[in-house]
């Protein structure tokens, strides 16, 4: 982009200063339509797993629903409760904008498309977005709402808590790659399934749905929405906001989703990686980010929609006694396990196919129960009968 | 068990004042005088043979006309009524059930509208507490004993008890208008008297 | 340590089939009804636009009321059955057959009732559709079904008068109400001529 | 330690209008924390006076208004009163046959409806949501059914006092015999959607507990009961209708999760009661004789002098009409004795030291309707 600018005859420093404005506005621009896009994504798709149809109405299959939503959100009146710190209620949701938005500086969208490519950049990444809790629980506090509070105390200690065996989970492709930088850990991938972290011998295996599992936790998505718990505490640490500081809320709930999947697309689905004879087509690689991203979102979102929700003990109980001590044993197993195969790759890579080859069987298994479910599904009812009108 | 041998033992077993009432309806019932119903139940609940645990149904009505049943001469139940109310009365219907025994026993008793006293039944069954405090609400019933005797259907401002006969609901509650609108009213039957 | 794995287990399962379950609902026919453009009023109608398998109304539908007048006798059976008053009937005694419009032809020509039934015709039939349930209490006891549930149920209105069905028009009331006090006058006259004569009788019986 | 770190109790304000309290219910709680440590149902927002209603309207006119008393099941309320009343006026054996054979499917049909939102409900506050709309669509079939019997969808005014208000077409029939087909595959999987997922067992599981004993001296009813491991259906036990006729099985809690007696016992004896009432369904659609569909009543019912307290099992228990007649055309006094009403006394009791997260789960086991509770 500088390089643009300047071949256009611009000074060396203004074109910096504008392509950094360029970047960032590009940037911000595609976070806030990928959030809008994912609301509707989200209702979308959950219409579909109920059977349902989902928004169906604005643009094209209600592809522009969230630019209707937006729109009314910000036309609605900003209230403030009677009562409220109104200070930490005007701020709190801007945290957890920066939180979320604040790791698009590391945010690999493809191989060597990276804002700045830090060589603390995973480091970075989880630090930025340990931001959100401090505007859930300033929310929470602030609201002068007792639902509220007791969100905001949910989120902070389901965050903390969860912190430990996501930041355990990431030491194992750490371990692996050497390197705290997103790219450093994507180069050290392949674009084959095997050469992927997350297939690369049975402890990643386990340190990928650990991270998975506490990433989950960490966007606050079901089973772990235990702060927003709408059948519980009405809805949380957001329950007094409306217009558009809701909005922002949301923004960075669904912006969150993104990141968490670019974060674990990036560090265990081998981010952008392409075939060496691709390797030039940048926006390819950028495709191909992005379809892995979009698959590590439909699970979620499917989670979500399947699965019921924690009990607040049950998640600590979940964090402490089953997630930490798994990634535990999966960092030294991995570290074991490179000692021992140091100087055998033959065997790493045998290890690897094998593992990719159980995530196949356990494909398989899954589409052969689902289409035993869609069979007894369609089993017909309410078949058209002659007397009634 | 059917209800005359259960009369028949509670007369053989305690010195309530009882008698059976058998002319109402389909189902006979036991009539208690007021003062007796808590040790008459108490005996129900308690004795191995009958072993009434659980208190299906507690319930009452104001009955208005004048008494036309032969028992109350003798028992006599509007003796320590006001002068206004001196023939009306609340009766109250307990319909008992044994899980075990699986029989089950209509327990009636009635009380002056002007003094409605009972003893609470809490101590026996704790399905009790709010079948006493639904009627206390509805109907004016003071229950001795009970433990929270609130009102539980209405607000606790209310004033009067509903299921009375002759009860006119207010028109104005915290300002709220409760009158029949003028499309109502204009749909009031003529002759028909509700 | 066995209740722990045994614990890891079942939740990996039950979320495996879990999912297996909502991804295989995606394939499966949408339900919702697209309501204002499909017309779901019967079976045939909902079936053009829509591909799910929940049904149409059906013929006995209870929707809104609807009185066919000249099936009415004015027996009031169904103001008296109606549980929240929502019916209210006014009659003259007059009998419909012999109503004339302007020009002088009878307003109904087709009757299927007894004669004796024609005795009365009704001035005002309200139905307070804002206020009724559809019970459908007044269609059951009606004797003659002139009361009845239609497929309709679209009501929507601006204010509250406008739901009031009012199957009586101010003309046809006043029509009627001119008719019964012709029939009475004529009545009262042919009783008063009667009177008369029977006093002019007496007269003639007297002398 | 726990004197240590006592703090202040939290009065939290749970409801009127809260998602999960199924319909206007207050709970004012005070809590340590999360924890709860006094819970004071405040019921009586939807308290529409139908038993002061009663007084005023027909015997034959207050059919309409038992739909409204819980609107759930409300084929079930409408055979409840009407039987009352039938019982009361000594015609109970003047029935048709064929009458009390529809009776008993459309009340099944609605039990399976009334069940199906009944745990659908307690999964939608557990937090999973599509497994409630899979039950909602399951009882839009059912409701498509009735409709076809009696023309409305949930507030039915069906069963009348001497019968049924209308016969069955054939093509119900038919349907209701294909829609159990498909019913009872869907049902199951449902159940392994979310009945059988380990998250919601640990949900609901050592929730809540009631012994059999507090069960029966806070008159717990119906699956509640059961649940408690009391083995007492009024249609096994004082049998109405033709279910003597009729070949079933009553579900009871084994305390497979957890302890006897929890929410999780509570709740999958509904689910085994849907299995039940398919049985049940299945049998009268062979057995359905024909004939009239019902006795020849009087248009203007007067009962005799007396009063009656007549049970049915409705899917929320043995609900109990009392009925005082003076002879009337509307009676003295009627009273509605419902399963919600006492589910909802144990409440206090049992919702001492969980957390809020578990109330949740509390009101939705007990599947308590607040217009059944206020009336």
């Amino acid at each position: 982009m500088e390089a643009i600018l300047i071949s256009i005859g611009l000074e060396p420093i203004p074109a910096k200063i504008i392509s950094m404005v360029i970047i960032c506005v590009v940037v911000l621009l595609a976070f806030v339509t990928i959030g809008g896009v994912l609301t509707w994504v989200e209702r979308r798709i959950s219409g579909f797993m109920q059977a349902r149809l989902g928004p169906n109405r604005v643009g094209p299959q209600g592809v522009l629903q969230w630019v209707a939503d937006g729109v009314k959100l910000i036309l609605k009146e900003d209230l403030i409760p009677d009562g409220a710190d109104r200070k930490l209620f005007a701020i709190a949701p801007y945290f957890c904008l920066i939180g979320v938005f604040g790791t698009m500086v590391v945010f690999p969208w493809g191989k060597g498309v990276i804002v700045a490519d830090l060589n603390v950049g995973l480091f970075y990444f989880i630090s930025i977005t340990a931001l959100v809790v401090f505007g859930v629980l300033m929310a929470g506090w602030s609201s002068n709402n007792k639902w509220s509070l007791i969100g905001g105390m949910r989120a902070a200690a389901q965050i903390v808590s969860y912190e430990i065996p996501v930041g355990m989970g990431l030491l194992v492709p750490i371990l692996i790659s050497g390197t705290l930088s997103m790219g450093g850990i994507m180069a050290a991938q392949g674009w084959l399934p095997w050469d992927w972290m997350v297939f690369k011998s049975p402890f990643t295996v386990v340190s990928f749905i650990i991270f998975f599992i506490g990433s989950l936790a960490e966007a606050n998505r079901t089973p772990f929405d235990l702060p927003e718990a709408e059948s519980e505490l009405v809805s949380g640490y957001c329950t007094e906001y409306t217009g558009f500081r809701y909005a922002v809320f949301f923004l960075s709930e669904w912006a969150n989703l993104f990141v968490m999947g670019g974060l674990t697309t990036a560090v265990f689905l081998g981010g952008g990686n392409l075939p060496g004879v691709l390797e030039d087509y940048t926006i390819l690689s950028i495709l191909v980010f992005l379809a892995k991203v979009s698959v590590i979102i439909f699970v979620v979102i499917w989670l979500r929609w399947t699965l019921p929700r924690f009990r607040i003990d049950q998640l600590m109980d979940m964090s402490w006694k089953y997630l930490l001590p798994g990634a535990f044993i999966a960092f030294l197993g991995q570290a074991i396990y490179m000692l021992l195969t140091q100087h055998l790759p033959i065997v790493q890579s045998v290890v690897a196919v094998i593992m990719f080859l159980v995530f196949v069987f356990v494909l398989i298994r899954f589409i052969i129960r689902v289409r035993v479910n869609i069979r007894e599904q369609r089993i017909p009812v309410n078949s058209p009968a002659s007397d009634v009108l | 068990m059917n209800t005359l041998e259960i009369f028949e033992q509670i007369k053989k077993n305690t010195d309530a004042i009882v008698s059976f009432q058998e002319e109402e309806g389909p189902t006979p019932s036991i009539y208690v005088r007021s003062d007796w119903v808590l040790p008459v139940l108490r005996y129900l609940k308690d004795d191995e043979a009958l072993d009434f645990n659980v208190l299906m149904n507690h319930t009452g009505f104001h009955e208005t006309e004048s008494s036309k049943l032969f028992w109350h001469l003798f028992f006599d139940i509007s003796q320590a009524a006001s002068g206004t109310h001196l023939h009306e009365e609340i009766r109250l219907f307990w319909h008992i059930y044994s899980y075990d025994k699986e029989h089950r026993v209509t327990i009636e008793s009635s009380i002056p509208l002007g003094k409605p006293e009972i003893d609470s039944v809490v101590s026996l069954w704790k399905s009790a507490n709010w079948l006493e405090r639904e009627v206390y609400d509805l109907l004016g019933v003071i229950y001795q004993g009970h433990p929270d005797l609130r009102r539980i259907m209405l607000p606790e401002d209310w004033e009067g008890h509903p299921l009375r006969k002759g009860y006119v609901a207010p028109d104005l509650y915290h300002g709220v208008d409760n009158s029949p609108s003028e499309i109502t009213k204009s749909f009031e039957p003529k002759g028909k008297s509700k | 340590m066995g209740a722990y794995f045994q614990n890891i287990k079942n939740g990996f399962k039950s979320a495996f089939e879990g999912m297996s379950i909502s991804f295989a609902t995606m394939f499966v026919r949408k339900e919702t009804v697209q309501y204002p453009e499909v017309n779901i009023s019967t079976n045939k109608t909902i079936a053009e636009k829509y591909k799910g398998t929940l049904m149409g109304m059906p013929a006995n539908s209870r929707g809104i009321l609807d009185v066919n007048l000249s099936l009415c006798t004015a027996c009031q059976i169904c103001q008296k059955a109606c549980p929240i008053d929502c019916i209210v009937i006014d009659n003259v005694k007059c009998d419909k057959t012999k109503l004339e419009d302007e020009v002088g032809n009878p307003v109904l020509n087709r009757f299927t009732q007894k004669e004796a039934l024609k005795t009365r015709t009704v001035t005002r039939f309200d139905i307070n559709a804002a206020k009724c349930m559809y019970c459908g209490l007044c269609a059951m006891a009606c004797p003659t079904t002139a009361i009845r549930h239609t497929n309709r149920f679209e009501m929507n209105t601006e204010s509250q008068e406008a739901l009031i069905l009012k199957f009586v028009s101010e003309e046809e009331k006043a029509r009627a109400e001119k008719k019964a006090n012709d029939i009475e006058a004529e009545a009262a006259a042919k009783k008063a001529k009667a009177a008369k004569e029977e006093k002019v009788k007496e007269k003639g019986a007297e002398e | 330690m726990t004197s240590a770190l006592k703090t202040e109790y939290l009065t939290i304000n749970m409801g009127p209008q809260h998602p999960s309290t199924h319909g206007v219910i207050r709970f004012i709680l005070k809590t340590d924390g999360e924890i709860i440590y006094e819970c004071d149902p405040d019921v009586g927002y939807l308290h529409r006076g139908i038993e002061k209603i009663a007084e005023s309207v027909t015997w034959q006119g207050f059919v309409p208004y038992t739909d409204r008393v819980d609107y759930v099941c409300a084929m079930n309320a409408n055979l409840a009163y009407c039987m009352a009343v039938e019982k009361l006026m000594g015609i109970e054996t003047e029935i048709p046959k064929r009458a009390e054979y529809i009776r008993v499917i459309v009340c099944e049909l609605n039990r399976i409806s009334s069940h199906a939102i009944a745990i659908g409900a307690a999964d939608l506050d557990m937090g999973a949501f599509t497994p409630f709309v899979h039950f909602l669509r399951e009882r839009e079939h059912i409701n498509d059914l009735l409709e076809i019997a009696c023309g409305a969808r949930l507030t039915y005014n069906y069963i009348c006092i001497g019968g049924v208000n209308n016969d069955l077409s054939p093509t119900f029939l038919s349907k209701t015999a294909e829609f159990l087909d498909h019913f009872e595959v869907v049902v199951e999987q449902i159940n392994r959607l979310i009945s059988y997922n380990q998250i919601f067992i640990k949900r609901f599981a050592n929730v809540a507990v009631v012994p059999a004993k507090m069960a029966i001296d806070y008159n717990l009813v119906g699956p509640n009961l059961r649940g408690s491991g009391v083995k007492f259906d009024i249609r096994k036990d004082k049998p109405y209708s033709v279910y003597p006729e009729l070949d079933f099985d009553v579900p009871i809690g084994s305390g497979r999760e957890g302890t006897l007696g929890d929410c999780y016992d509570r709740y999958m004896v509904r689910v085994e009661e849907i299995r039940e009432s398919i049985k049940i369904i299945r049998q009268c659609l062979k057995q359905i004789p024909d004939g009239e569909s019902k006795a020849i009543v009087k248009s203007t019912i007067k009962p005799p002098k007396g009063h009656v307290y007549f049970r049915t099992e409705t899917p929320r228990g043995d609900t109990g009409y009392f009925i005082y007649s003076d002879g009337n055309t509307s009676p003295v006094r009627l009273k509605i004795r419902t399963g919600s009403f006492t589910g909802m006394s144990i409440i206090p009791e049992i919702a001492r030291g969980v957390f809020i997260a578990d109330l949740v789960a509390i009101i939705g086991s007990l599947d308590i309707v607040a217009p059944e509770l206020d009336r």
